[in-house]
């Protein structure tokens, strides 16, 4: 029997590699073996948090940042973890050698082109950590790539060094102007798709960012890739509380799975103006 | 090795090799779970409530975790009657899954409406009427609120399928007497029950100060809820010791599966446990084989509502 | 530094200098806590119910941990209101704490015995009226899930304690119409209602394999039930904005309490986090204090019931 | 203003100090700094567990086994625990520095003569816990101090080194033989209590012994002061879950709480036949 859902997915148990504090955030290594050939940027990981006797019976959802497959322990997975929450919290209080479980690769990936292209990844807050992973990869194939990071505080920028060695240029925004130009990402994109040439926006970030770059790239030609984040009860496809109204060929809106369906998604196919707000309607 | 219990259980005359089902919902068709284990080697899938018309439920947020538990307002979104039969039924028939359909209606005619196309239907071990839904024909008051309305939307079922088909009405535990109701609806036809819908709730967002759920309302379910569980189906064992009862109520080990059991469910639905442990499932059902052997249970029959026990010393 | 919010709030025409009470049955009558803060510092103490005669409660085991809860049979073990009245209250009193007398009846005529004799004591801030009792004239069926019954209750009680202290009607959650239980407990006389008591459930002992507790079910408390407490006071406080709410259920922290404020509580009492965190009350009116300040809000009164504001733009 | 319930209770973070397995149990000693001065042998500390986000809401009640103020970490307190269920493993999975919630000391104290007298320590399983800091006590007052431990089997028994010095005598049993003579601790009591003149026996263990060490000392002259141990919600005599039925002077039974009326009581004072089957009754 051939799985067209969770394809690749396997529930197990991963060690903490490493956790380190950089800015807001941490990034988090762990230790997951075989899993990490499956594993292609825009994918994330489901994680239980707050051990054995937790209050939290769901899992966290987590943007795979990057995995590599050639350290002397096996695969190993990066994540950027903002503490947040509860939940978060826990992971990032996590030590080195701790044991966490994981379901993973989980949702859609980043669509890599086969031609070269000139990309341009916008990230907001940690929402640029998948982005990096990506950027290894587009580089590989020849693409042109630029990216634009926006936060409220530079702290909230998270861009590492190894990071920036596979872009062909970074600009950075924050809203208090602490790091790069005080503003926000969607500032000079209009700019930046035409000086540029840009033929696909890979986005990631807040709801607000990806719908305000769908709206300016409208009337584009620009293909707009966005990974989304909507409240996630299980990740695999079987609660239904992560939907999103996307629109048909038809015309007509359909409630899709942002867990499985996405988190990646076509920008232009999603209805913003209706996320939150689709009636109570039979279609 | 397998241990020498005899896991099969009966709801009436359905039989299922194992105690341990999804839960309505829960599962969505299947497909996402094959990934993680073998549908056939569960007592059975119990497929989300579906409607005459697909539909979109309720705008999001649709959950809010809560201290071991979580709210949902789905609002049962879902593709409608015509394309379950036509694509998810087959599917899971193909599967060798046993399967419980889940059918929820706004009115006591789309209730017997949905039986009808179920009846042309083939491979269905049993029908599980969810009537913990608003009826539109009645100010939204749920179904399995008002014992009258409970009982003639399972009438109507009845009437419509035939005498075949197990039928289990789901009822709801937000009601003062639940052994009534129950009582209602077995007189109406059920041939069993499921035992428990999620419990109305709500969750108030801190930031907006406003209900965090886009349906304002949602149900309570996971271990938050599995004493109020416990207590639904023992008061119902008790006043309907024939019926047999579909138990769920934040089951996420064998220990709570077992519990369950004792105070007298013929059968387990996993609901809540496989969004935070795809494996859920079949870890229960292990963990459940070992308790009753432990206990010198032969068979999960001889457990089904021991709870009741009169002591002779 | 004292922030700068008004924490004062009233029940009628009682004034509290802050909305965090102790919740009845989960203080005793305040001397145990007096050892980790000063009961005047709090809202109010509610003691636990009291019946006309000293009563031994049900056998043990009287509690079950469940899943972010607890489930407890005490059986209103308690001294009786002679004792009560002359031992516990004249000591709570001497501390200036403010004092909620919690009254619970086993028929209609103790409830109004038992107001006759409050009504001749002096120094309380109002009486609540826990009608989450067995009726043992109505085959045990408990008056709060018998509107007819809880009406007669506050009516007799109304009668016979006269217009001066405000009388709180404490509900179950364990009913199919909860408003239309607090309507009529209100059109008999009530001021305010407490919403909410306990939640029927059980926990069965997979030693013995029987119920847990002596008392075999047992009423379900702490964080757990918070989402159904929040709905409770939503639902009532929709229905009925006029009549102020003692809130409960599962509050453990400030924004919890903040959580059921905004839902439509007046005041809070908590009580299961009492036995985890003996000075919970004071962590609680302190967190609530700050997030009221984080918010805007220059009182408590202003956050009462804020959920339910219709948004203009 | 006095308090006379739960006088010396304080709430507060203490860190552990150690914690090493010891046969079946764990011995955990904690830093408690200055409450140690008012532990006196038969209270008891009552642990959060489980952590911040823990599904476990009630606190733990542990025997304070010995305190001692003289180390150079200020005041430690020992607990012998067993790893039983999720609280208590997650207890005995706490390592040096972890800091936890404790509230102590609560409940009553076994008597201390003020004359020398010949006492007779009975401990089942880790009942022995309070035992051994009460020995000290009564050596220390010149008293004859006799002490027999009982457990299913051997590595239930728990007996340390250092507690052996401070009794006259030790005799073990075992249920299954594997340690000490096979049987259980009532078997020899009365021709003990003969043989040595016993005036006092302390006991704390299973309630089953207790209630039979109390039957077989019934006609004799012997005072016997346990320690029970009954399901707390809260330790600190708000809940009413731990009550015990306890015989007045006027013949009638109070129903009182093992929190504080306890755990130490008079095991002639509590009618044994009644625990967990008082008739819901007006008394
Ligand atoms: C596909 C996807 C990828 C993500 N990637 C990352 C990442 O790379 N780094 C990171 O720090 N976080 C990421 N998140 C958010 C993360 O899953 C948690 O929501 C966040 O850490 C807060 O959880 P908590 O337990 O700390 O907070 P709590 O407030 O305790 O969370 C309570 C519940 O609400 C849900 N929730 C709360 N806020 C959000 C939100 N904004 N979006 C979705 N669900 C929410 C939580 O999942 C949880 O179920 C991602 C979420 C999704 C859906
Ligand atoms: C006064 C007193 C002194 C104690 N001293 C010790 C000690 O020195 N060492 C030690 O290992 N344990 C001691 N205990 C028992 C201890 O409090 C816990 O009950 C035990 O560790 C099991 O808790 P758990 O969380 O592991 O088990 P769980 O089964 O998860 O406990 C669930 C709940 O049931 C209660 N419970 C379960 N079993 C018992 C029991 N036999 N008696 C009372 N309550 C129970 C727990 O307190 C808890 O609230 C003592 C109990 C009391 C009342
Ligand atoms: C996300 C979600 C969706 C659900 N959808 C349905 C449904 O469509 N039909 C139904 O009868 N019950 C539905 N339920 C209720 C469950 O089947 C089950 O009765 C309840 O969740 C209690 O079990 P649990 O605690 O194991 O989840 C749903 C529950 C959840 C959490
Ligand atoms: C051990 C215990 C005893 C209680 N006794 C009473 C009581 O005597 N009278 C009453 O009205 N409510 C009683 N309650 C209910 C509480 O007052 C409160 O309504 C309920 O526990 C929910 O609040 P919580 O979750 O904060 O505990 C009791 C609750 C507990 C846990
Ligand atoms: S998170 Fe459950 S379906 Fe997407
Ligand atoms: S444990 Fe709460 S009164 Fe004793």
């Amino acid at each position: 029997m051939m799985n067209t859902i969770n394809k690749n997915a396997v529930q197990q148990v991963a060690t903490v590699h490493s956790n380190k504090r950089v800015g807001a955030y941490h990034q988090i290594l762990i230790n997951v073996g075989e899993i990490v050939k499956s594993c292609r940027p825009g994918n994330f990981v489901a994680i239980s948090v707050g051990g054995d006797s937790s209050r939290m019976i769901l899992r966290r959802a987590f943007a795979i940042s990057r995995v590599s497959d050639n350290s002397q322990y096996g695969g190993t997975m990066e994540l950027i973890v903002a503490p947040h929450g509860s939940g978060s919290k826990w992971l990032c209080a996590q030590a080195e050698g701790s044991e966490i479980d994981i379901v993973a690769p989980l949702g859609t990936s980043f669509g890599i082109p086969t031609e070269p292209i000139n990309a341009l990844l916008v990230g907001g807050g940690y929402g640029s950590a998948p982005l990096f992973g990506l950027a290894d990869v587009l580089k590989s194939r020849g693409c042109k790539v630029d990216m634009l990071l926006g936060a409220s505080i530079g702290s909230k920028i998270y861009a590492p060094m190894e990071g920036k060695r596979s872009v062909n240029s970074l600009k950075i925004y924050t809203e208090d102007g602490s790091m790069g130009e005080k503003g926000r990402v969607t500032e000079s994109l209009l700019e930046i798709i035409t000086n540029r040439g840009i033929d696909v926006i890979y986005s990631c970030g807040p709801m607000g960012m990806l719908r305000a770059i769908t709206e300016l790239v409208a009337n584009t030609e620009v293909i707009h890739q966005c990974s989304v984040e909507e409240s996630m009860a299980c990740g695999i496809g079987i609660c239904m509380t992560c939907v999103l109204p996307v629109r048909n060929e038809d015309g007509s809106t359909s409630m899709l799975r942002s867990c499985i369906d996405g988190p990646v998604m076509d920008g232009s196919h999603v209805q913003w103006d209706l996320v939150g707000r689709i009636p109570e309607a039979h279609p | 090795m397998t241990l020498p219990v005899d896991m099969s259980t009966t709801l009436a005359n359905a039989w299922f090799p194992t105690p341990i089902f999804t839960a309505s919902g829960c599962a969505s068709s299947g497909k996402e779970l094959s990934q993680f284990f073998s549908l056939k080697d569960v007592g059975a899938i119990v497929t989300k409530s579906v409607m005459t018309k697909p539909r979109h439920g309720r705008p999001t947020p649709r959950m809010a975790e809560t201290p071991s538990g979580m709210l949902n307002s789905i609002g049962l979104q879902g593709p409608g009657i015509d394309a379950f039969l036509a694509n998810d039924l087959p599917w899971l028939l193909e599967q060798k899954a046993r399967v419980v359909v889940s059918i929820a209606g706004e009115t006591i005619e789309e209730y017997s409406t949905l039986a009808r196309k179920i009846r042309s239907a083939s491979g269905i071990s049993a029908l599980e009427v969810n009537i913990s839904c608003p009826n539109v024909e009645n100010r939204g008051l749920v179904f399995a609120c008002d014992p009258d309305a409970s009982r003639r939307v399972i009438d109507g079922v009845r009437k419509t399928i035939g005498g075949e088909l197990p039928i289990i009405a789901k009822l709801s535990p937000d009601v003062t007497n639940l052994p009534e109701i129950a009582k209602g609806v077995v007189d109406a036809g059920a041939d069993a029950l499921a035992l428990i819908n999620t419990v109305l709730g709500m969750v108030i967002n801190l930031e907006t100060m406003k209900p965090h759920l886009g349906g304002k309302t949602g149900g309570l379910s996971g271990p938050a809820i599995k004493p109020i569980a416990v207590r639904a189906i023992y008061q119902v064992h008790a006043a309907l010791p024939q019926v047999p009862i579909l138990g769920m109520g934040g089951v996420s080990s064998g220990r709570d599966a077992l519990e369950l059991i004792l105070a007298g469910a013929s059968a387990i639905s996993v609901g809540t446990a496989s969004f935070g442990n795809p494996t859920a499932l079949i870890t229960i059902q292990n963990e459940l084989r070992e308790l009753l052997v432990a206990r010198g249970f032969a068979t999960v029959q001889q457990a089904i509502g021991y709870a009741h026990r009169e002591e002779t010393q």
